[in-house]
């Protein structure tokens, strides 16, 4: 006992507390331990590549590992659990007033040519505003018009109906409704333009493509 | 008395006066007179609990006395502490007046003593408080930390009856004329200017500005002065360009230009 | 084989992961992590409480630790290896005197007036050292006294505990024995005479707010 006291006083620490400070050393420190800095900073006579050894082993297969950074030792995160690391945060935001009319349009009069929005929005309609109803999957690709240039139409999707609740595009309310229902000034529409309602609109092929797959 | 202890070192023990002097020496080193009563209290050498706050009362007047023969300046709470202590020592050795209704002299010490044993142990505590172990000097956080990556992901959004109001709005916007402003009485500063370029060269001599507005806007008090303004603002930045003098004789006289003679 | 293979696409991690899980949190980051934040990030179903309770054991004796500081976690080195990390040690500003009363007044006698401090040292409370423990983010602004005036109180804060190596404000050293001394009761002077107090006689529901937050 009292000889084993005597020889800790000028041997080095036993392996385990070697262990110890080697694993002490590394989480503290900012950067990548060299094993000759851990010569410098343990007491006299240790072995920290040893110690290193078993430090390793002591963390294999857990939720930190010991890693050789170029010539250096340093805690990092098990590969595994790397996605931990990251936070998501979600924001909800609303959709800009160009986005609801041009998607309104789209419902209302698919399938439908960026020629044909425009037409009713009176504006051009920006790539970024389509581009975000696409990725959104608010509408998509629908066939391309049989007309010169043969454009590309879009339509609706089923992720649109689900978030709006709608079974169909058809169970959009019409004019008539949307008067009803205080949306509308009970006003005379401009002349020439036509009650628009997408069960009974001019492009009954349109239509009959809506739900085709 | 202090004083006399002072005058005549003799009577004094060299070890009574050394004390003495350190307590003057560091009058300035004591926070308050608390602190100053705290630091004679040890003198007594006993439990603050069983502390004499008469002798206390004695040693702070005596203390208060030597700084007054030695002139030093003694804050004003110095002063207050050592009204209220010889009041105090007064109201300790007289019998007490069972007429008086207020605390107890005794009273009054207890509280004296308890202000002296809180102070000292909060002085204990905020000792043992940083012989802790402390972080970054005993105990060490992770020097090499792995940032938590921030993802933001913006869900969009928008309800039914956002959709139907929005193709409502398209729908009957042809309904509303866009608001125009009438121009046809209207002169506007770009034509001034291009009118006035025409003329600033024969105008070698001052000018009333009014002559210059065109024929058939001099009458109809909305066009005359929409005309007069156009032109006065057209003068302006002439003058600006340094093509023409603008003056006025007082507020309200009319606005005369000409050309600059070297323009 | 199968079963468990099927089980784990529904229920939470096995407890073992989830130790691996909060040990790769906490180890990631210098500051403590608060379970709520854990439970955030880890998958649904898990329990970081139990989690960390092992976790804390398996530290137990090591080189690093698992530390409680308020109601956050966090690893810290063991404080017998400080001497190993003369490089990590950082030089704290000295504070005065003046300072180290006021944050031990505060800690122990918390939510604490400027008035109450005041009292207890005996002396004006400059300004700075309020400011610099302000600063240092030991003591925060508590909740305002409703008394006369409405004077604000201070407390002290998570970053004060975990400097401090602390769980928890009831784990300030000698605290209880100072209770039961009586040394911590606003007790006010007999007879209101001199010194008045804007906070007198408002002890008792200052002591029941003690370590509320």
């Amino acid at each position: 006992m009292n000889d084993e006291a005597e020889r800790s006083l000028f041997a080095a620490p036993v392996m385990a507390e070697q262990e110890r400070m080697v694993e002490a050393i590394l989480f503290a420190t900012a950067e990548p331990v060299t094993v000759a800095e851990l010569v410098s900073r343990l007491p006299l006579g240790c072995d920290p590549a040893e110690a290193l050894a078993h430090l390793r082993r002591r963390y294999e297969g857990r939720g930190v590992r010991v890693v050789k950074v170029g010539d250096a030792w340093a805690f990092r995160t098990a590969p595994d659990l790397g996605h931990l690391m990251q936070k998501e945060t979600v924001e909800t935001r609303k959709l800009s007033r160009a986005a609801i009319e041009t998607l309104a349009i789209i419902a209302y009069h698919q399938p439908c040519t960026r020629a044909e929005i425009e037409e009713i929005r009176g504006v051009a309609v920006s790539r970024g505003t389509v581009d975000q109803l696409l990725e959104m999957e608010w509408i998509r690709f629908g066939r391309r018009r049989m007309t010169p240039g043969r454009p590309i139409t879009f339509v609706v999707t089923e992720p649109f109906l689900d978030h709006f609740g709608l079974e169909s595009a058809r169970d959009l309310p019409g004019l008539k409704e949307l008067r009803a229902a205080g949306l509308l000034d009970n006003r005379a529409l401009p002349g020439g333009l036509t009650e628009p309602d997408p069960d009974e609109g001019e492009d009954v092929a349109g239509q009959s493509e809506l739900f085709e797959d | 008395m202090a004083e006399t202890d002072w005058d005549k070192p003799d009577e004094t023990s060299v070890e009574a006066r050394l004390a003495a002097e350190a307590l003057i020496v560091d009058v300035e080193g004591y926070e308050g007179p608390l602190d100053l009563l705290l630091t004679l209290s040890r003198t007594q050498k006993v439990d603050l609990r069983r502390i004499s706050v008469l002798q206390l009362a004695e040693q702070y007047l005596a203390f208060v006395d030597q700084a007054k023969v030695l002139r030093i300046e003694l804050a004003a709470d110095y002063l207050v502490m050592a009204a209220w202590l010889a009041y105090l020592k007064s109201r300790l050795l007289l019998p007490p007046d069972p007429t008086d209704a207020g605390p107890s002299a005794e009273d009054l010490a207890a509280h004296l003593a308890f202000q002296l044993e809180r102070l000292q142990a909060m002085r204990e505590a905020a000792a043992r408080l940083m012989a802790r172990d402390q972080k970054g000097r005993d105990f060490f956080a992770r020097g090499l930390p792995e940032d938590v990556m921030r993802l933001r992901r913006t869900v969009w959004t928008a309800s039914l009856l956002d959709l139907m109001q929005a193709y409502a709005r398209i729908r009957t916007k042809d309904d509303f004329r866009p608001y125009a402003m009438d121009r046809v009485h209207v002169y506007t500063m770009e034509q001034a200017l291009e009118r006035m370029r025409g003329l600033i060269g024969y105008a070698g001599d001052w000018t009333d500005l009014v002559t210059y507005l065109p024929e058939g806007w001099e009458a109809d008090p909305a066009r005359r002065r929409s005309a007069t303004a156009a032109h006065f603002a057209a003068s302006l930045e002439l003058a600006k360009r340094g093509q023409i003098e603008m003056r006025q004789g007082e507020a309200f006289a009319p606005i005369q230009i000409r050309r600059r003679p070297d323009a």
